[in-house]
């Protein structure tokens, strides 16, 4: 087929209007040159104490850059419209976007809403966050070994440790039942403490024990494990 | 058939020749990437003044060569198609290495900065912002990477005198690649 | 809906109302289309030695077919988003005075509710922890601060038609004010891991000497 | 780009060999260039995968309808799988049954052949995008099999979840679903991109844009849709990663990073994903209409317009799925009218292929009989949507069995019914023979008719306020009815019977493809341009000088000036 069969051969012919000329090098001077007054910016906004023009100079001029850069190096200007379309259209699709989530992403309270670890990490600081690198725990107030096991371990382990809690019913493997001299009988302490630590899937028991580890310090754990130990029927 | 390539690929119902027409598509996917990313880094960032004090922690001045280092490497890309385009293979070769330079230079420049930062503690778990701050630019350092490597190959074949077109190609990714280090250096490093 | 599942409180009516609304409406367009539908398919099924009509679409006589039903969805369109944006202001958006206000923590697989205690204050020393069992006074109205401590959880009541996701590092503020006395589900809906089978709660609505019974019975056993 | 360039590259001298040599088994079928070899490489594949989905659902549907049996070829379903299975049943569907067969199969092999071109503009970047996908395929289903399971986190994958191996003790799982789901929207980023190309730059002599048929331009309206949403997810998919492997903070809210972010990345790309999957199946229906009813599209113009409305709107739409999410609830107020605007785009294609049938005269085969069921089965999708847009009435409705009725509503139609639809419609064209007339019924009343009996008892349970990825109602009283047992027993029965029928379908392709009728070019007196060369078509399509030439729109039945009630695109006048 003889159809386009140039295009290949002659690169640039594409273009509405063939070959351009453009003055490349003083393009690539003129961004230099903006290239220096968007590092400069910081400095002159210190100086003169104006925060804006270090916005003005970094992202007004980046988009200025950006823009000689598109229209002549990568002669968008040349190009069809078609393809200007295309590129805004997925540039407007990304303002969208961000328009569209920021009011959740970028605020930190609304209308019924707040974020309370957002704010704590902005009262935090970044500093502190690096030299201590600690999480900071959401544990409601007021512990106590008895609580936290009628809260939460009850649900599945009963009220009395065996095994016959409410929505344990349903679990295959059933929860353990503390009462149960059969279930002491390879458990030591250490055991019981992994497992509320990291999970019963770490000591190679059901994936359904979840780890408790994030939720209470390792004393609120101890605590937890010799309530748990006194289930255990005597000698 | 006497064609090596398919005949599909051969015409140009558009106008645009088919392998420009296919590089404007890519780019316009890349706008989204990076548009999804720099979009979720900017709002955080706005939501988080207290960033600031990590983002004091960038070096600007490494940001500032990198960013001039890129843009001459752009500027030798337009300069190899403009070559290409008068048939000068040879020539287009050579500034296509001339990129491949700044290129290769760029990511030297890039990983003692990083090796540098990583050193003081502000390794990519230090904080949301330094995530932030390597996932993009290692984002954008991948696809530097990654048009490195293409120019070879196109380089290779200008030398040659073959497929002279695809110089103008790759310089588009190039010059794309280039557009989104002149948006990441204000975002990472000037605005504290 | 009522008939599937009692209405227990006050906004109940209304997204069942908005719910039924929308179904009236799409349910005409809905028997409209699909009784077209097969006549079309009855009346014009292939016949010996007939040939289909030659017909573009683009008459202007012929387009108003298309033209006018669309208007009307669009006509539809605006009475629903009425009625569905009324309702969701009124649940999510405009929260009357409590009378009282509940937290309600979801983590891995528990509820956990904070009831404000005897002084019906929260976050004071007799606040009322329980687990998976939330009790309540009929016709007084709630809010409730909702939190989570590990991964996303959903308080759903469905009797109040009530859904609100919970987030972890967040509080979400709701209202309820329930009608009906009564134990009633709470769910979790949204999946957070391989328990989320099984973190149900109770609900315990309670007329106001129940509650008050309820709430000296928790207090008295919480105390030290 | 980076594929693209190098691709292309290399073109030259490979290339140039698939043309003239004898060529061994794998290079003719597993490594070839030729888009109807990756149009079946990824249709087969594609309804592997189908049928590993249809195996979970009938999995977890005992489950859910006798709980705690041992189900025959699995056996016991603990939670943690339950979950695997309703996450790797949800994505496999969407992800690796849907995409793959409705865009990428159909689009690579009708895109050429209905243009009037030999192949796509870039055959070795089509057979990398298939490859790359094959991987993606090998990487999910190795994620089943790790240690702790198949990732368990929903196929939207939501943060903290899925994020950290604590909270949804699959480590190794989360983290290959995630990476297979990367590959998959990698490989299909290239096959978007040579789809786009191919369609805009490689039309046959004489064919203007609106000639084109309505399913080539479905298909590249639904990549480009593809293109522009998929770009923040990726970028999500790259943040989540590294939460999961480097334990980095972008979704931990305690670290300043925020869960809610991944829902809107998600959503971005999920909403505009139903239409990426929607488009080529109602482009399929309308060409198989227009065939069958003997008719012109009513409005062709119209069908493209509404399309693109469909389109544009569709990425505005997306936090209707996250009312009830944690979203500011005055956001919810501007989503709920962009979203019961969509219905009115959506309404008028419905609208347009009903007005089709007028006048027209209706054959019903079995192509026939999967569009027609397309339209009566999306319109009960559709309306139902009303009820969750309408962000009053989703409090209620939101994961509810409501919900999951609704969009299986939809996503049947499209990627079971479509996906029928098209490859009945097509196989005397990709295998030259006639598929059996009376088994393709029997499979399609078989399939139908068990599919409403599985989901309207669902749309009754979601009312009842049954919320969904529950594996056992025991915990939940006001679930625990005999009635609603009941009603989830009649769903699980109807997946088993529609389960056994597919049999017939492989049976009679298997059969066809054998021992069918011999077909000849234009079986279906069908004015499209693939109708013109032999079945199957040879490589390169048609011989090198008789590429096909259009002098016409592709819809020209039963023109007043004609003998014969077809006008293929490529006769002179």
């Amino acid at each position: 087929m003889s159809e386009n069969k140039d295009i290949e051969q002659h690169p640039g012919d594409g273009h509405e209007g063939g070959h351009h000329h453009i003055n490349y090098l003083g393009i690539y001077l003129a961004l230099v040159v903006l290239f220096l007054i968007s590092v400069a910016g910081p400095e002159v906004g210190e100086l003169t104490g104006l925060r804006w023009i270090t916005l003005v100079t970094a992202f007004g001029i980046a988009i200025v850059k950006a823009n000689l850069v598109i229209q002549n190096f990568m002669h968008l200007k040349w190009e069809k419209r078609l393809m200007k379309w295309m590129l805004a259209t997925s540039l407007i699709l990304m303002f969208l976007m961000v328009a569209g989530i920021s009011p959740d992403v970028m605020n930190h309270e609304g209308n019924n809403w707040e974020n309370i670890a957002a704010k704590a990490a902005v009262e935090r600081g970044v500093e502190a966050e690096v030299e201590e690198a600690e999480p900071v725990e959401v544990v409601a107030v007021g512990f106590s070994a008895e609580g936290a096991y009628r809260s939460i371990c009850a649900t599945c382990h009963g009220a009395e440790g065996m095994g016959d809690g409410p929505a344990g019913a349903a679990l295959v493997p059933p929860p353990a039942n503390f009462t149960d001299p059969a279930f002491w009988a390879d458990r030591d302490r250490d055991r019981i403490v992994a497992v509320l630590e990291n999970g019963a899937a770490s000591v190679g028991g059901s994936s359904l024990m979840a780890a408790y580890g994030g939720l209470y310090t390792d004393d609120q754990i101890s605590e937890l494990a010799d309530y748990v130990m006194a289930f255990a029927p005597g000698e | 058939m006497a064609h090596a390539k398919p005949l599909a690929t051969l015409r140009s119902a558009t106008g645009i020749p088919t392998g420009r027409l296919a590089v404007w598509w890519v780019l316009a996917s890349e706008v989204v990437i990076f548009g999804g990313l720099l979009g979720s880094y900017l709002m955080h960032r706005i939501g988080h003044p207290e960033w600031a004090a990590a983002a004091a922690h960038t070096q600007t001045w490494i940001g500032a060569v990198n960013t001039f280092v890129l843009l001459t490497s752009s500027f030798t890309a337009v300069l190899a198609h403009q070559a290409a385009e008068r048939g000068n293979g040879k020539e287009a070769a050579k500034l296509l290495g001339l990129t491949i330079l700044g290129a290769l230079t760029f990511l030297v420049i890039k990983s003692f900065e990083w090796a540098n930062e990583i050193s003081h503690g502000y390794t990519i778990t230090a904080n949301t912002f330094w995530s932030f701050y390597y996932t993009a630019a290692g984002l954008h350092a991948l696809h530097v990477i990654a048009g490195g490597i293409i120019m070879g190959f196109v380089a290779f074949d200008a030398y040659r005198g073959r497929e002279l077109h695809r110089v103008e190609l790759i310089g588009i990714y190039w010059h794309f690649v280039d557009v989104v280090w002149i948006f990441l250096f204000p975002l990472l490093y000037i605005a504290k | 809906m009522d008939r599937f599942l009692l209405q227990a409180s006050t906004y109940a009516s209304s997204i069942d109302g908005l719910i039924l609304l929308i179904g009236v409406l799409v349910g005409f367009w809905f028997l409209l289309a699909e009784g077209l539908f097969f006549w079309l398919i009855w009346r014009f099924r292939a016949r010996p030695g007939e040939k289909s009509q030659y017909l573009t679409g683009k008459e202007k006589h012929v387009k108003r077919w298309i033209t006018i039903p669309h208007a009307l969805v669009l006509l539809c369109d605006v009475f629903i988003i009425i009625g569905s944006v009324r309702v969701w202001y009124d649940v999510k958006q405009q929260l009357p005075e409590p009378d009282s206000t509940i937290r309600v923590i979801g983590q891995q697989w528990v509820w956990s509710f904070q009831h404000p205690g005897p002084d019906n204050v929260l976050d004071t020393d007799d606040d009322i922890y329980t687990a998976n069992d939330l009790h309540v006074e009929i016709d007084k109205t709630y809010h409730y601060k909702l939190e989570s401590r590990d991964v996303l959880h959903d308080f759903s009541v469905p009797v109040f038609r009530l859904k609100q996701d919970a987030i972890p590092g967040r509080s979400i503020t709701g209202w309820f004010r329930p009608t009906v006395a009564g134990d009633f589900d709470i769910q979790c809906a949204e999946i957070c891991g391989i328990g989320h089978g099984i973190m149900a709660a109770r609900i315990h609505i309670e007329d106001a000497n129940t509650h008050a019974q309820w709430i000296s019975a928790a207090s008295a056993a919480t105390t030290p | 780009m980076a594929d693209t360039v190098a691709d292309v590259h290399q073109h030259e001298s490979a290339g140039h060999d698939d043309h003239h040599h004898e060529q061994n088994f794998f290079v003719k079928y597993l490594w070839s260039t030729d888009h109807k070899i990756i149009a079946m490489q990824y249709m087969f594949t594609g309804m592997f995968m189908g049928l590993i989905g249809g195996y979970m659902a009938y999995v977890f549907r005992m489950q859910l309808a006798f709980p705690g049996i041992s189900v025959p070829g699995f056996g016991q379903v603990s939670p943690g799988e339950y979950n695997a299975l309703i996450t790797n049943h949800g994505s496999i569907m969407i992800f690796w049954l849907a995409m793959p067969v409705l865009i990428a199969a159909f689009g690579n092999f009708l895109i050429p052949l209905m243009i009037g071109a030999d192949d796509m503009v870039f055959p070795r970047i089509n057979r990398l995008s298939f490859q790359i996908f094959f991987v993606s395929v090998l990487v999910l289903l190795a994620s089943l099999f790790v240690q702790g399971g198949g990732f368990g986190g929903a196929w939207t994958s939501y943060p903290p979840l899925s994020a950290e191996s604590t909270y949804n003790l699959t480590d190794l799982g989360s983290s290959l679903w995630l990476l297979a789901v990367a590959l998959e929207f990698v490989a299909f980023l290239l096959g978007g991109i040579n789809f786009i190309t191919t369609l805009m730059n490689s039309r046959a002599p004489g064919m203007k844009a609106y000639d084109i048929p309505i399913v080539c331009w479905m298909i590249v309206i639904a990549s480009i849709l593809f293109m522009l949403s998929v770009g923040p997810l990726i970028a999500g998919a790259v943040m989540l990663l590294f939460d999961q492997v480097l334990n980095t903070g972008f979704y931990d809210p305690t670290r300043g990073g925020d869960p809610i972010l991944w829902q809107h990345l998600f959503w971005f790309f999920g909403h505009p994903e139903v239409y990426v999957v929607l488009l080529p199946a109602i482009g399929i229906t309308v060409d198989v209409i227009a065939t069958f009813a003997r008719k012109k599209i009513f409005g062709y113009k119209l069908v493209l317009y509404t399309a693109v409305a469909t389109g544009v709107l569709s990425f505005f739409v997306w936090a209707h799925h996250q009312f009830v999410a944690g979203i500011d609830p005055r956001m919810a107020n501007v989503f709920t009218i962009t979203t019961l605007l969509i219905s009115v785009p959506i309404a008028e294609l419905l609208f347009v292929m009903i007005a089709t049938l007028y006048g027209g005269s209706i054959r019903l085969t079995t192509p026939m009989l999967w569009a027609l069921a397309f339209i009566a089965e999306f319109l009960i999708g559709g309306v139902t949507g009303i009820f969750l847009g309408a962000s009053g009435a989703d409090i209620y409705f939101h994961d509810t069995y409501f919900v999951l009725a609704h969009f299986h509503y939809t996503f049947f139609p499209i990627a079971i019914i479509g996906t029928f639809c098209g490859f009945t419609y097509w196989f005397p064209k990709m295998f030259g023979r006639m598929m059996n007339e009376t088994l393709g019924k029997i499979h399609f009343w078989g399939t139908i008719i068990p599919f409403n009996f599985i989901f309207i008892p669902l749309f009754v349970l979601g009312m009842g306020g049954q919320h969904r990825r529950i594996y056992n109602f025991q915990h939940f009283p006001e679930l625990a009815g005999p009635e609603m047992y009941q009603l989830r027993e009649i769903a699980t029965i109807s997946l088993l019977i529609m389960l056994a029928f597919q049999a017939v379908f492989f049976y009679n392709m298997i059969h066809s493809w054998l021992k069918g009728e011999k077909a000849g070019k234009n079986p279906w007196k069908s004015n499209t341009l693939e109708w013109t060369t032999e079945s199957p078509p040879p490589h390169g399509n048609w011989p090198p000088d008789q590429m096909p030439v259009v002098y016409r729109g592709p819809y020209e039945y039963a023109h007043p000036d004609r003998e014969e009630d077809y006008w293929p695109q490529d006769e002179p006048a």
